[in-house]
């Protein structure tokens, strides 16, 4: 517990420093409510997916696919057909189209994984290509416009304040750090992360475990093409392009170890947020892709070793 | 210099304005090019068609290709690696293909290997993003992006004139920063904005996706809490540009779009939108059509030249209110 | 080595340490579990650097500042942890860091050679060059490693419990070559648990407890063993085995194999476990006695044959339904097959009964905790600190460990894999007692060892292989050690 | 040795299905020499950088950077002030400015991961971001047009009917081989990727080795660099966009294990290849990206699942 603590002082410290140059740099702008609530909104899709992320990664895998998968979601989720089905009955199918694709697309990442006994980073790297062309093929590559009013204001709306989408991060991040820290999934996540023969050997379903992770995932994704699909009130395969690597990113920074068996919630939120808030800052400051890519660059490497410092002077090792 | 229209074969334009066939519709005004002559096989390679304006780029390409008997239509679909495209042109000129439609996804990257197309016998049509040199093509046919950002900037000067807007506050949503074309843009607006004596206050770049759009333009509006005018260079990703001005609930500003999707015509007829520049994506459709004359060795039958013209620049122009119905049939879907 | 200190975050491993070697002797260094041996040797070795205290060599003083100028000087080690890359062959395995090369062009020929010829030296001509070191048993691996140590030109060799995975016959092999090595002038440095070799092969003593050292120069001969465990332990211990108890009663057996087979590995297997009997395999290393233990476990799938636990017969190939009936197993190799090294013992103990501590999927960590303390308590882990990661505990704790989790789960059916192995003789009798206490509570139990004393001492029935078969079975007090190493070596008794 | 022939087993008859597609598909125009160099020109990019890619994942490593230092030293060494410099002296100077970025490049990649312990994945993204961005920055985001004619002239060559391009990538490919298999380089790659501790142990220098791993794909990547230079007479931002991936899943398809301890360059050159060819065939018959990508990611799992049976089967285990 006490370290990590410690693990997350660094990233505190790192975000604090950030919010610090944001309050400088375009202070009046920057701190208002509106402004935290277009961080938040942004950070919300991004922070999802990592959530999930940091299950796969934690037990000892990666995704590439996230992006692709979410465009097939959003995809899938508003053809004229869904739509139509949507708007007689309920916006629930659109919502369950989206989850029902993303488990799927995770159903089979996982079992090539888990039985295919494939490298992760290779499963995924195909999906990626294979979820891309299928949105494509699917969406005959228009931008399908989201008509279902209900599922609109449902989504769209905010509470005391505070949208909806919003609330669905936190839920999902409040979901994922019990599923992670409190249950046996969670426990049984990392040992199989950690060092998977001696998982096996102690009794754990390891294969099916792994396939669980990527279905997890896969939902997350249903859940941040949903989020996409209010936010853009569209569905397309261009949804998520690259989000793959802010996830991975996020999560890293986070300090969950890329190799498995450590996992941490907060500091994928931490991370996740780190970002967005960054992005905006260089947005209120009116800088140029490119200088904000070398900053970028330059910005992530800082923060890990910031945060690897804290964390081995607080918690040991 | 154009050495090769020589004058004294004007004699052969006359079968060429002979006959109308009328049957392609307004559009396409068809005549006695129209008609079936030898077979000719046409490569055709474009970008990845990884968005609407693209997709619609291939889409009309492949249409067009499919009205004619006598074309053959090898279409090396989409990609964005230069390296990728030389191959796929290498494969045409190895297949001994009857001409080449190239849209570049970067010109100068391509300007070798159409040169050598070129060289080998095959005539290319460089379409939209120009090469590096001018005997990389037969002809180029070209979409005026710098022409572009000087319609919006021009408009936009229009605007402030019209409303007389004090000290206004002008946003760019520019596409891909890294790409040529987002730069020539940019640029064209900025000379036409500077000729009446304003600037670009806050610029922001997406990637050409409904996400990006929306994800640059919600920034974009915390940046700037009362705007005049927004120029977003490109319709596509102007979807999740307007779904961010109503997350955000605003609409104090002109907003004014790229290229001319049939959303972007829709939203100019209900009033969401005040105008769009012009971009056409028939323009590979125009390319397809000039490779087969080019093949066939027949000239353009509205002009009085015997052979198709070495360049053929696009104009871009401003589509509003009052003239969107004139428009919308050019309108893709995004 | 003179009052060498060095700390860890939380533990002063090594506290003022003195070791003093002299050309040409084989000086032992014992100590229990956690004492601090492996540490001061890696600091010898330049893995470790010293917080304090100074190292001489040949009367000067030095500075080892990583593994390489320890080679130079002279000095090889065998680690206890066998380190070796599981990717590369043999020979590249024992030349790996100092390969036989011009300007960096490998000579492979000369490097085969020169492993053959070393292989044959430790006795084992049947070890390929071009072997892949992964596919080899922890004893083949303890092998290369020590092929490895003799390819430097040395002058002191360091071997950290290099017996732990031998069998007698093995250690033979290895005094043989220690022998030879002491003759020639080199130095040895020797650590081990099993106190009658430091009787066979020691020439003097020098015992670490808590960091300290606490004896140094004894004669090993000389000093009786019971002092020497009070030297370690500062306190007496009763080095003898339990008593038996066990009763066969009529009834089920607790686990039944019929016939188990497993292509290229075993054949044949079939023997009984009743509860509350202790059943022990003795053979050589590589009679695959390991594999069949994972494959009754499930952890392999068998080519033929069946197990059944309470005369259920347990789906081939599927731990899960080996768990499911209550069967538990300590694997041969701790760090790849038992622990989650980077986690806290807690965790790593509570691994096989987490369900036990979940209310629907939700852990109650105070009582997951508690025990935990428990099992730390009961094996004696040091430090008692539970919440300690497993990668910091010394090899003998980290050995008790893996225990702790099958203790904590209480199975019916208990298979231990050199339980022993790199346990301190005052924990090795505790342990001793508590696998006697177990069956006593009626667990059944299958123990494999490479001490054949510890396989007739402990277990009440014996089954004795020899290259995948069982060539004996019968009651351990029917059998004499000699009696099993005929069998072991012939397939009979002469 | 045997179980290596073995193991690329799979992927010659891989290859071999492939080619047999392409025959059938589009015989004339497949089968011809003409065609063989397109594929083989194609090939060669993505297989300089493969090579490299190969040492540092078989090193343990992992680099998603190349295609962004491929761009940098693309456009640092087609700066007008480097051509003005080739001109007036010789072109070799764009050459060496092409592999010094690429080796700097690598250097900090390589610094950060072995000195400062940063995982490969995170470093390399952030040099992804920032090489790109620096790339932007110095070309202006146009794209530099090359006007050395004698360095066109001397790599745009042929010699004896085979491209220059396709003969560097032949001797990288050949000198990887040497320098991986019978090499102590090659040897203590394996070793720090398979055991990093056990390596250190063995008195090697881990972390100047894990450093030296990413100079050497730096300067792969430089190599490409001046490949695609010569391929496309410019030098761009823009150059080697998601090469990265295109390099790793060549290198993993060929056999190298992702975790690091098992390489090899037949292995890679056989990824590599399967790849173009696909590529190439995918134009021949003009197919659509979509249908391509979905193409693409069900043979890259069949492929692997290919490899892996027919390994299994001839290798053991
Ligand atoms: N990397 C480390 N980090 C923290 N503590 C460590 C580390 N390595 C060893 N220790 C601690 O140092 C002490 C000495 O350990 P060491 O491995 O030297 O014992 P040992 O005498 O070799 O025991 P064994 O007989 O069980 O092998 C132990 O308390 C152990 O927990
Ligand atoms: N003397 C040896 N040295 C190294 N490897 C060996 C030796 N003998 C056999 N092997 C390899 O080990 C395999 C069987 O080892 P295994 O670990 O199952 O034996 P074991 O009886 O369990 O030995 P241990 O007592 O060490 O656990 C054999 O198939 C062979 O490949
Ligand atoms: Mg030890
Ligand atoms: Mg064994």
């Amino acid at each position: 517990m006490a370290s990590s603590a410690g693990r997350n002082m660094g990233l505190v410290v790192g975000l604090l420093i950030i919010i610090a140059i944001g309050v400088i740099t375009a202070g009046d702008r920057f701190a208002t409510f509106d402004n935290m609530m277009t961080i938040l909104r942004y950070a919300s899709i991004i922070g999802v997916v990592s959530i999930g992320m940091t299950f796969v990664i934690a037990g000892g895998g990666i995704d590439l696919s996230v992006g692709a998968i979410v465009a097939l979601a959003s995809v899938w989720a508003t053809t004229v057909a869904t739509q139509t089905m949507a708007a007689d009955s309920h916006w629930i199918v659109m919502v369950f189209a989206a989850l029902a694709v993303g488990a799927g697309c995770g159903l089979v990442n996982g079992v090539l994984v888990a039985y295919g006994r494939m490298a992760p980073f290779i499963v995924t790297l195909a999906m990626l290509a294979a979820a891309r062309g299928l949105a494509e093929i699917i969406s005959q590559r228009r931008t399908q416009i989201v008509d279902v009013r209900d599922f609109l204001s449902f989504f769209g709306g905010s509470v005391l304040g505070v949208p909806v989408l919003v609330i669905i991060f936190a839920l999902v991040a409040a979901a994922g750090w019990v599923l992670l820290n409190r249950t046996t999934f969670g426990r049984r996540t990392l040992a199989v992360g950690g060092n998977s023969e001696a998982a096996r050997l102690a009794g754990i379903k390891v294969q099916r475990h792994t396939m669980m992770l990527f279905v997890l995932l896969g939902v997350a994704c249903g859940i941040a093409a949903v989020m996409l699909m209010v936010r853009t009130t569209t569905g397309t395969s261009t949804h998520g392009l690259l989000l793959e690597l802010d996830a991975i990113a996020a999560v890293v920074i986070g300090g969950t170890l890329l190799s498995g068996g450590r996992g941490t919630i907060v500091g994928t939120v931490f991370g996740v947020l780190i970002f967005a808030t960054l992005t905006n800052i260089f947005t209120l400051n009116n800088l140029d892709t490119s200088t904000q890519n070398v900053a970028k660059g330059a910005i992530i490497v800082a923060a890990v070793l910031l945060q690897q410092r804290v964390a081995a002077r607080n918690g040991g090792t | 210099g154009c050495t090769s229209n020589e004058p004294e074969s004007t004699d052969d334009g006359d079968e060429n304005t002979a006959e109308e066939s009328g049957d392609d519709g307004a559009a396409s005004g068809g005549n006695a090019n129209d008609e079936t002559g030898e077979t000719v096989t046409i490569g055709f390679s474009g970008p990845e068609a990884d968005h609407g304006w693209l997709a619609a780029i291939n889409s009309s390409a492949l249409a067009e290709a499919d009205k004619y008997d006598d074309v053959e239509l090898r279409a090396a679909e989409g990609t964005n690696d230069a390296s990728l495209q030389i191959q796929q042109v290498e494969t045409f000129i190895n297949e001994g293909v009857d001409a080449i439609v190239l849209l570049p996804t970067d010109g100068a990257a391509l300007t070798d290997i159409a040169t050598r197309a070129m060289d080998a016998g095959i005539p290319v049509v460089n379409v939209d993003r120009e090469f590096s040199s001018p005997f990389a093509a037969r002809t180029t046919i070209l979409g005026d992006n710098y022409g572009m950002g000087v319609s919006a900037g021009t408009y936009a000067c229009q605007l402030i004139e019209e409303n007389n807007i004090d000290d206004p506050v002008i946003a760019e949503i520019a596409g891909i920063d890294a790409l040529p074309l987002t730069q020539d843009r940019s640029q064209g607006f900025a000379d036409a904005l500077d000729a009446c004596g304003e600037d670009v206050d806050n610029r922001v770049a997406a990637e050409f996706t409904v996400q990006s759009g929306e994800a640059v333009t919600s920034n974009l509006l915390q940046a700037a809490p009362e705007i005049d005018i927004i120029w977003n260079h490109d319709d596509d990703q102007g979807v999740g540009v307007k779904a961010a001005f109503d997350n955000a609930g605003r609409d104090e500003f002109f907003f004014i779009g790229g290229a001319g999707s049939s959303n972007a015509m829709e939203w100019i007829q209900q009033g969401e939108m005040e105008a769009t520049v012009l971009y056409p994506p028939t323009q590979a459709a125009d390319g397809i059509r000039l490779a087969r004359l080019l093949a066939q060795g027949k000239g353009m039958s509205d002009l009085v030249q015997v052979e198709v013209p070495r360049r053929i620049v696009l104009n871009a122009p401003v589509v509003t209110a009052d003239n969107v119905d004139e428009y919308m049939h050019l309108g893709f879907d995004s | 080595m003179r009052g060498i200190v060095k700390e860890f975050p939380g533990v002063r491993a090594l506290d003022g340490v003195d070791l003093d070697v002299v050309a040409g002797e084989v000086h032992c260094l014992l100590g229990q579990n956690g004492a601090g041996k492996s540490t001061l040797i890696k600091v010898l070795a330049g893995a470790h650097q010293p917080d304090e205290g100074e190292v001489s060599w040949l009367g000067e003083e030095t500075r080892i500042s990583d593994p390489m100028s320890a080679m130079r000087l002279g000095i090889a080690t065998i680690y206890q942890e066998l380190d070796l890359v599981d990717g590369l062959t043999v020979a590249e395995n024992i030349y790996l860091g100092h390969e036989m090369a011009t300007t960096g062009f490998l000579h492979r020929a000369q490097a085969a050679r020169s492993t053959r010829a070393l292989m044959e030296r430790l006795g084992h001509p049947e070890i390929s060059p071009h072997t892949e070191v992964g596919r080899l048993s922890a004893a083949g691996k303890q092998i290369v490693s020590m092929a490895r140590a003799l390819s430097h030109d040395v002058r002191l060799i360091v071997m950290d419990e290099p017996s732990a995975v031998l069998d007698q016959e093995e250690v033979a092999r290895l005094f043989k070559v220690i022998r030879d090595l002491v003759s020639d002038g080199v130095a040895v440095v020797y650590i081990s648990h099993r106190l009658e070799e430091i009787r066979e092969i020691g020439d003097r003593v020098t015992v670490l407890k808590d960091g300290r050292t606490v004896a140094t120069g004894l004669p090993a001969r000389g000093t009786p063993t019971a002092e020497v465990i009070r030297l370690m332990t500062g306190r007496s211990i009763e080095y003898v085995f339990p008593e038996r108890s066990f009763r066969p009663t009529a009834g089920e057996p607790a686990l039944e194999v019929r016939e188990l087979s497993r292509a290229g590995e075993f054949s044949d297997v079939s023997f009984e476990v009743a509860p509350g009997e202790i059943v022990g395999f003795a053979g050589l290393v590589g009679s695959s006695r390991s594999e069949i233990l994972e494959t009754i476990y499930g952890a392999r799938k068998a080519t033929s044959g069946s197990v059944l636990v309470h005369g259920r017969e347990l789906r081939p190939g599927s731990v899960g339904s080996a768990v499911a009936a209550g069967v538990g197993l300590c694997p041969e190799e701790r760090k790849s097959q038992g622990l989650l090294m980077t986690e806290s013992i807690i965790r790593n103990v509570s691994l096989a009964s987490l369900s036990r501590f979940a209310r629907g999927s939700f852990i109650n960590h105070g009582a997951e905790r508690a025990a935990a303390v428990e099992q730390v308590k009961g094996l004696d882990i040091r430090p008692h600190d539970p919440s300690r990661e497993v990668r910091t505990l010394s090899g003998g704790n980290q050995q008790k460990v893996v225990l702790g989790r099958w203790l904590l789960k209480g199975c019916d059916v208990l298979l231990l894999d050199e339980p022993t192995r790199g346990v301190d003789v005052g924990a090795r009798s505790e342990l001793y007692a508590l696998i006697r206490e177990l069956a006593d509570n009626g667990v059944a139990i299958v123990l494999v060892s490479s001490e054949v004393p510890e396989v007739l001492g402990l277990a009440d029935r014996v089954l004795v292989i020899r290259e995948g078969r069982v060539v004996h079975t019968g009651p351990a007090a029917d059998i004499d050690e000699h009696q099993v190493l005929d069998l072991v070596m012939e397939g009979s008794v002469t």
